[in-house]
């Protein structure tokens, strides 16, 4: 998030888009329905009629995967109104001309018959968005998981440049980062490009700081992606993998694919908590704590680093996954793995991760602090771009962008679209939440949501099984017959091994981020 | 003329309403309030078109209006307020005044009229001393009245507002819109000495003058016609006798504070106000007097009427504007701002009652010099009650302030019926009190009452004889405030539970000593505790009882004995073995079988099955009165009730 | 149903102020609130649907279960009380077999009491479908219900 | 802000201008006994418990009045005393004396309150004892609901709304009949409920009381280990067990909210299902092993494998510590960049 969870309550226009905030993450929509009540416009820009849409003051029904046009098209209408905040785009942006030379084709009615949305509705809140402001931006999967998620964020990074609202408090561009230290994982480089701290690899300096830090060579070849690896696994190039927590069994998308390349591997390292589905595919398994049972560090979707504290111990022998990494790690003869403690490998992380210079233990007592936190009297950061934007111009740039349709859109032989979506009682593959009773007693199986007309078309009623096939696979579901899916879309979620979502999905990658495509996949349907 | 287009107008469409009306040689007026209409009044009214129809005489008032004339017709009217003596016909323009007319007297009292110019003296009211009163006026029961508010009640025809432009309708308006800004109107108010007739008695010019001075807008003109009192019925009439007055006095009221939207809040229980106050809304537009441009001046306001949907504690202020928002009617817990600066979607709200609003056109027309003059110093103008209970003449009354209880409940209301003795005068419903015979020449103004314990309430009266409990009255009203109570508050909520099930103790002959002493202190905390108030004087009831009638309680809980005999558990029915005559016909009454005996011997109540209902005693031949009622209740023979046990 | 009662509703689409109208009306239409109607005004209103339950069992005038098709209610006025009304409620109990605030199993009564109809001059006053009973005798209440019952 | 001076029970109080009275004498530490007020909630100014005498003549509650300058509160005034005393025997003579087995005991704001405020079981005798019989709600996994316990101060309302926007719960019916219901008083299981149980901890009494809740002997400050937002919360620990999490109000992030999962989605933690040996699989099935056994197989195989044929995935749930080792382990160890974790599922 460029901006924090607090400054959400004093935005004046929220935008909403591709999250469905309530059911993940449920805290933070509080802010969001408070902003609401207490009079900020809230825009809801989502396929479905989400819980979210009850307080909103504008609900952008549009059609899964057309969010660039939308946003574009939103822009359009700002900047051809004379909205557009000109001093801030001539003092911070770049490539501005170019950029509004890209708008000529989301003209409202083009962009009115891509998304299915009236264009007067665009407008107005397009409008609000510029005028009322400040306006706060937040998204979450549906604008990546995308094959052109990239362009979907450069649209809205577009859409704030515009109006002026990056790099300002209550304002900004704020993923919702889905899992607990999901910003962590990307800050401290576990990421195929980056050093921790977001330090290229592809760039010799950072290359030699870390070969000068770790006193061992490093490669320099960009690493592979998470669907390129199982690419790779697939093709036989990667022939040892070793995986923690993770369970793309059920997660990952076109998930027949994983399956079948994790069983080509000569080795597989799966270390976790319990033995998922993945880890009986696994040659080793190693046993891990759980958070309650290890000290160190979450950061959190505002970029706040905060302390996570042992409260038990481990069950049986299992142990931290840093002391099983740094005990692998010295069992192949490495140096630099003989931490004493979390605060030391902290440490270390301070002193090569520039935006984590700051951070030490005794300063996270408090409420932790949120990075850049360059240095140890640095007060953090709550709010990005003040002033400076972090690109080597000091400006920001805006991104001409075309539409692209989705890969697979719904034909005559798969003609409903399926979306996917989490459950409120339930995290991701639930692999913590299916083993806790009550939430499993308040949801317990998968559902697929449908619309009543497409529900009576098919002759299904509520609470009926379905099968669901697209080209990759197939699974069922009971119906859940709802008003909620608009007709033509169809709604899942993936936490219910019984019902492996992510069979369906489709593989489609964005170009950029490597993300597949996952709200948007082509299925049928037939009663079961 | 069909619509008024400037103040000035307004003296032209009196005069042509006047003129047109006056081409209709004689009407019989029939009475179409509730209270008729439950007696039959509408046949009646049918029955009169019939017989008028019969002759060939066309009876349809809009011929008045094309210059022509007409020989007889026939109208209904709200309440004339003796709903006692209803359906009631009043023929003008002589104002003979019939009580108790059936539908098969109509053809007769026609013939009378127009044929032979004749009075039928068998139809008409019957004075304590014997002798026929011919028109309403020669009527005790209205004599000593003095009729503002229900001045038009009875005497119009409330479903045609050329009626009221008859009348000098509206002219109050037009003149406040050729003469008086907003602070004049506010002034004449506050000079009449006009206070809120919902029961507090806040002074109205007062209130006007805060919506005024609110800064916020929209503002709103709220009438109260949330009428909960059990026993009380006045606003009922007015709405349903003479909506138009309520609406140019409301119509006033945003003209004095700059409002251009208003409600009235009337109880669904009153379907036939609805109907009524919709139809003068209509016809007020359709004149130009009330809506878009009134009188061409371009002042707007428009009436919305909304329907209650049953909840005593709507009649407070803030309840009210919130139920109309569609919430629960929960009163707004203080401290908080005024409505009239914090009201209906929290803005600026002058909110008044039925009859407040029903005062302000003659206030205008006549000066508030006029109005002051009636009535005390402190408390102006007139009283509207609903007299009843054990009384000889039911009915609603309008009495100039500072007269005094025992003119109204002897001289007007004709004393206690069928030689009962007085007890006790209740006002101000639920939250007010019951008095004593030793206070009945306590005056009606709203401090005198306070006073003595009471209050004036929205204006019901009930008189109770010697054959009324007062601990059960205090039960009744506790038992409608803790059913009315909204619950938001504990003192309200739960004081009025536990004062209740002490009361049910009591009653049930299971009072404890130290009861007393508790509901005393009780009532103080449920005064001094609750948020609004319904709760604040829902111990009212139980303070005055107490005050005045304390032996009754102690007699209760004591001696386990009813004086007025009322509470079924402390009473026994029995007859009297030298009275009965063996008829049979009690026994044959009793639905439960308790009383056996064979015909022409006497009969015995078997106490054991004796499920106190009366009837038996109802039943009695007058002749024989062989059944009475005794508390306390006589013991049950051990062997019975072994037998019922067994 | 639903098509019965959104034809009712549709005056009313998005007006959070007009709630008790929206109740009435239902109420008018079915006799008494289903929760399938409540459901139906909190979707058309975007009102909660806690909300929506609130505000109707607050007030007295709605009903929550099928009534009967002869409705008598019992005046409970204060007039009406010092003239016997709790004998009167005592006498219809018994004749129509059901206690005050139920309706009898082949739904051809409700039986309630009211608060003050507002004809208290007429004590004791029992309303029996839209006629309005004065000055009522215990003794005499199987000649009212003969006289208002509907067949 | 500007500062006011008021007077409570003789003492001078300083208090920011637009406090409450009760707000004032809480930042000093000062008890005035209330029910239905909870410091994130506006006041609603119904269980009246609070009331007290202002300027020598007007009783009022203090959570809704205002402070004002040169204001002078009693607390002990007799007509206040007796007030209270009054409403909250009120309270408790329609409250089921079940203290004893209650899973609010010790804990129960009524029983503070009716203490101070000087209940008596003499006083308590001369009230007639009614209490309402509503079944209990056991439909929600995780919390019971009592109705009969049930003091209707409102704070599960408020929290329901102010606080949450669900709005799954309100009041109806009115008067004693008053009840918190969901619409047609349905189980909550099947309303709206999102099970956060926000209710529950605001719940003064036991009428909304966590299903089997074990009190912690110690409670461990940490991070909620579900979404990103990383609220903080508190570990209840008894053994070695995790029986309970609390929201943490000091918490800048959450200030003490939770979701349904953070609140009570903590029972993985100690599922028996938990690997606590390490596994190798031999002949197709995974047994036990020791830590040499695995460590040394994984060295082996790792040491046969190192630059692009191996590939290591991270993951988005374990420390910042656990994911910087892995990468290092990769990079440094293992000689590639083949190190990604599931950031984008």
């Amino acid at each position: 998030m460029t901006n924090s969870i607090a400054e959400i309550g004093g935005a004046a226009t929220i935008l909403a888009i591709g999250t469905n905030t309530t059911q993940a993450p449920p805290v933070l929509a509080l802010q969001a329905k408070k902003a609401a009540r207490e009079g900020a416009n809230l825009i809801v820009a989502n396929p479905k009629e989400i819980d979210l849409c009850r307080h909103a003051t504008i609900h952008l029904q549009h059609r899964p995967g057309t969010d660039v046009a939308l946003v574009m098209g939103m822009i359009k209408v700002i900047v051809d109104a004379g909205l557009a905040d000109m001093d801030f785009i001539n003092s911070r942006c770049e490539n501005y001309d170019a950029f509004v030379d890209s708008l000529s084709e989301f003209d409202l009615p083009s962009v009115e018959k891509i998304t299915g949305v009236p264009g007067e509705l665009i407008g107005k809140a397009a409008k609000m968005y510029a005028s009322e402001g400040p306006s706060s931006i937040l998204y979450c999967m549906g604008i990546t998981q995308h094959c052109h998620g990239t362009d979907n964020v450069w649209s809205l990074s577009n859409l704030a440049l515009v109006t002026g609202n990056l790099g300002k408090a209550n304002a900004g561009v704020n993923p919702l980062r889905g899992q607990n230290n999901v910003q962590g994982s990307c800050d401290m480089g576990a990421l195929p490009d980056v050093y921790p701290g977001y330090q290229k690899v592809a760039k010799p300096e950072n290359k030699l700081k870390f070969e000068t830090a770790w006193g061992v060579s490093l490669s320099d070849q960009e690493g592979l992606t998470h669907s390129e690896i199982f690419d790779d696994i697939h093709d036989g190039k990667i022939t040892s993998l070793y995986l923690i927590g993770e369970n793309p069994y059920l997660s990952e998308a076109n998930a027949n694919h994983a399956i079948e390349s994790m069983n080509r591997l000569d080795f597989l390292v799966v270390q976790d908590i319990f033995l998922t589905e993945t880890a009986e595919l696994a040659d080793v398994v190693l046993p891990a704590a759980s958070f309650a049972e290890k000290n160190g560090t979450f950061s959190n979707t505002e970029r706040r680093i905060q302390r996570v504290r042992k409260a038990i111990d481990s069950p049986g022998e299992a142990l931290p996954d840093w002391q099983i990494t740094a005990a692998i790690a010295q069992k192949m003869g490495a140096k630099g793995f003989d931490f004493d403690d979390e605060s030391q490998i902290m440490h270390e992380i301070a002193s090569v991760t520039p935006s984590y210079g700051g951070i030490s233990y005794d300063r996270l007592e408090g409420g932790g602090l949120q990075w850049p936190c360059p240095s140890p009297d640095h007060p953090g950061t709550p709010t990005l771009h003040l002033g400076k934007f972090g690109t080597p111009s000091g400006k920001a740039q805006f991104m001409p962008l075309s539409f692209r349709d989705s890969a697979e859109l719904p034909d005559d032989e798969y003609p409903f679209l399926l979306t996917t979506d989490r459950s409120l009682f339930h995290y991701h593959t639930g692999s913590m939440t299916r083993r806790v009773d009550g939430l499993e007693q308040l949801d317990s199986e998968e559902f697929l949501k449908i619309n009543p007309k497409d529900a009576a078309s098919l002759g299904l009623e509520d609470n009926e099984v379905v099968q669901i096939a697209s080209r990759r696979g197939q699974t069922q579901a009971k119906t859940k017959v709802t008003k909620i899916c608009p007709p033509g879309l169809v709604s899942m979620t993936f936490h219910f091994a019984e019902s492996p979502t992510n069979v369906l999905t489709s593989p489609a990658l964005d170009p950029v981020a490597k993300i597949p495509e996952t709200k948007v996949c082509a299925v049928k349907l037939e009663k079961a | 003329m069909q619509k008024v287009n400037s103040p000035a107008d307004v003296a032209k469409m009196r005069e042509i309403c006047k003129a047109a009306f006056a081409r209709q040689k004689l009407r019989f007026l029939i009475c179409a309030g509730t209270g008729c209409i439950a007696g039959g009044s509408l046949d009646v009214y049918e029955e009169f078109k019939r017989v008028i129809g019969e002759r060939g005489i066309d009876v349809n008032v809009d011929l008045l209006f094309e210059n022509k004339e007409i020989e007889a017709g026939t109208v209904t009217s709200g309440c004339h307020g003796f709903c006692q003596m209803g359906p009631l016909v009043r023929v003008e323009p002589a104002g003979t005044f019939y009580t108790k007319v059936r539908a098969k007297d109509v053809e007769e009292i026609v013939t009378a009229t127009l044929d032979e110019n004749a009075v039928i003296e068998r139809l008409l009211y019957e004075k304590p001393d014997g002798s026929h009163a011919a028109t309403e006026e020669d009527v005790p029961f209205y004599n000593r009245q003095q009729r503002i508010v229900l001045g038009g009640c009875g005497t119009i025809d409330p479903e045609d507002i050329r009626e009221y432009f008859a009348v000098d309708g509206f002219q109050a308006l037009a003149t406040i819109f050729q003469e008086h800004s907003p602070e004049d109107v506010i002034e004449i108010v506050k000079e009449s000495g006009l206070r809120g007739r919902g029961g507090g008695g806040f002074p109205a010019g007062r209130k006007w003058e805060a919506g005024l001075n609110a800064k916020a807008t929209p503002k709103y003109v709220v009438c109260n016609g949330d009428e909960g009192d059990p026993g009380a019925f006045m606003d009922r009439s007015v709405l349903e006798a003479n909506p138009q007055s309520v609406i140019e006095g409301m119509t006033i009221a945003a003209y004095a504070i700059g409002a251009e939207f208003g409600v009235v809040y009337v109880r669904a229980e009153y379907p036939l106000a609805v109907v009524r106050l919709l139809k003068a809304i209509e016809q007020a537009k359709e004149y130009g007097v009330l809506g878009d441009n009134i009188m061409g001046t371009g002042f707007n306001f428009d009436i919305e009427v909304f329907q209650g949907a049953g909840a005593f504690v709507c009649g407070e202020s803030t309840a009210l504007t919130l139920s109309i928002e569609g919430k629960r009617g929960m009163p707004r817990v203080a401290p908080r701002p005024r409505t009239t600066e914090v009201g209906l979607f929290d803005k600026p709200t002058l909110l008044n009652n039925v009859k407040s609003f029903a005062y302000v056109p003659d206030i205008i027309r006549k000066g508030a010099g006029w109005f002051k003059s009636i009535g005390t110093e402190s408390s102006s103008g007139t009283a509207v009650f609903a007299l009843t209970g054990n009384i000889l003449n039911a009915g609603l009354i309008e009495v100039p302030m500072g007269i005094k209880l025992r003119e109204i409940i002897y001289d007007i209301g004709g004393g206690i019926p069928k030689g009962g003795s007085f007890k006790a005068v209740q006002t101000g419903g639920p939250s007010g009190g019951c008095l004593p015979e030793s206070l009945l020449d306590t005056p009606i103004d709203y401090d005198s009452l306070d006073e003595a314990g009471s209050i004036m309430g929205s204006g019901g009266m009930v008189v109770m004889d010697e054959r009324t409990c007062m601990v059960d009255v205090a039960r009744y009203f506790l038992n409608f405030t803790e059913e009315e109570s909204c619950g938001q508050c504990v003192p309200c909520r739960l004081g009025t539970k536990q004062l209740l099930e002490i009361l049910k103790d009591i009653c049930a002959g299971k009072g404890r000593k130290k009861d007393i002493d508790l509901l005393v202190e009780l009532s103080h905390s449920v005064h001094g505790g609750s948020v609004c108030g319904l709760g604040q004087t829902a111990a009212n009831p139980v303070l005055t009882t107490l005050r005045y009638f304390k032996d009754e309680y102690e007699a209760h809980i004591n001696d386990k004995c009813c004086p007025a005999r009322v509470c079924t558990n402390l009473i026994s029915y029995r007859i009297m073995e030298d009275k009965c005559a063996g008829c049979t016909l009690c026994a044959r009454a009793c639905p439960v079988d308790a009383i056996s005996g064979e015909k022409k011997e006497v009969h015995v109540i078997d106490q054991g099955l004796c499920i106190q209902c009366g009837v038996c005693m109802e039943k009695c031949p007058k002749k024989f009165s062989a059944v009475e009622c005794v508390s306390p209740k006589i013991p049950i023979p051990a062997k019975e009730k072994t037998e019922v046990v067994a | 149903m639903e098509e019965r009662l959104s034809a009712v509703l549709s005056p009313y689409e998005g007006r959070k102020d007009a709630l008790i109208p929206m109740l009435q009306k239902v109420q008018e239409e079915l006799g008494y609130l289903s929760e399938e109607a409540m459901l139906l005004i909190a979707r058309t209103t975007g009102m909660p649907e806690s909300h929506v339950y609130g505000v109707a069992t607050f007030y007295a005038q709605f009903y929550f279960s099928r009534r009967g098709k002869n409705q008598t209610k019992i005046c409970s006025g204060t007039a009406c009380h010092v003239k016997g009304a709790a004998r009167v409620k005592d006498a219809f109990e018994r004749e129509l077999g059901i206690s005050c605030g139920s309706t009898s199993a082949d739904y051809e009564h409700s039986l309630e009491t009211v608060a003050c109809v507002g004809s208290c001059a007429l004590a004791p006053v029992v309303v029996v479908n839209e006629d309005v009973h004065g000055q009522v005798q215990t003794g005499k209440i199987d000649k009212i219900l003969e006289q208002s019952i509907k067949d | 802000m500007s500062k006011v001076t008021i007077t409570i029970d003789g003492m001078q109080i300083s208090a920011d201008e637009g406090m409450t009275v009760l707000e004032a004498a809480q930042a000093h530490g000062l008890y005035i006994p209330n029910l239905c007020n909870h410091p994130d909630l506006k006041p609603a100014g119904l269980c009246r418990v609070c009331v007290v005498k202002m300027d020598d003549w007007k009783v009022t509650v203090s959570c809704k009045q205002p402070v004002k300058d040169g204001m002078v509160i009693s607390t002990e005034d007799p007509e206040v005393q007796k007030i209270r005393r009054n409403t909250v025997e009120l309270i408790v003579a329609d409250h089921p004396m079940t203290c004893l087995t209650c899973e609010a005991d010790g804990n129960c704001e009524l029983q503070r309150v009716a203490h101070y405020v000087g209940v008596t079981p003499e006083g308590l005798n001369r009230y007639r004892r009614k209490i309402r019989n509503i079944p209990m709600d056991r439909s929600n996994p995780f919390f019971d609901i009592d109705h009969s316990k049930c003091i209707l101060c409102g704070i599960c309302v408020r929290t329901c709304d102010e606080l949450q926007n669900i709005n799954a719960i309100d009041y109806a019916q009115r008067g004693v009949t008053s009840l918190i219901s969901t619409l047609g008083n349905k189980p909550i299981a099947d309303s709206r409920c999102e099970s956060c149980g926000e209710c529950v901890v605001r719940c003064p009494v036991a009428a909304l009381a966590p299903k089997g809740a074990q009190e912690p002997m110690y409670e461990v400050k940490s991070i909620c280990s579900y979404c990103g937002v990383g609220c903080g919360v508190m570990l209840g620990v008894r053994g070695q067990k995790v029986v309970s999490v609390e929201g943490d109000r000091n918490n800048p992030v959450n200030k003490g909210s939770l979701c349904v999962k953070g609140r009570y989605g903590y029972k993985f933690i100690n599922h028996p299902e938990r690997l606590s040996t390490p596994l190798i699989k031999k002949n197709g099935t995974l047994e036990e092993a020791s830590w040499d056994e695995a460590l040394d197989l994984i060295a082996e195989k790792f040491s046969g494998s190192k630059g692009d044929k191996f590939a290591a995935l991270a993951s988005a749930r374990i420390t910042n510590e656990d994911n910087y080792l892995i990468q290092k382990f990769t990079r440094a160890v293992m000689g590639t960049n083949n190190i990604d974790h599931c950031a984008r599922l």
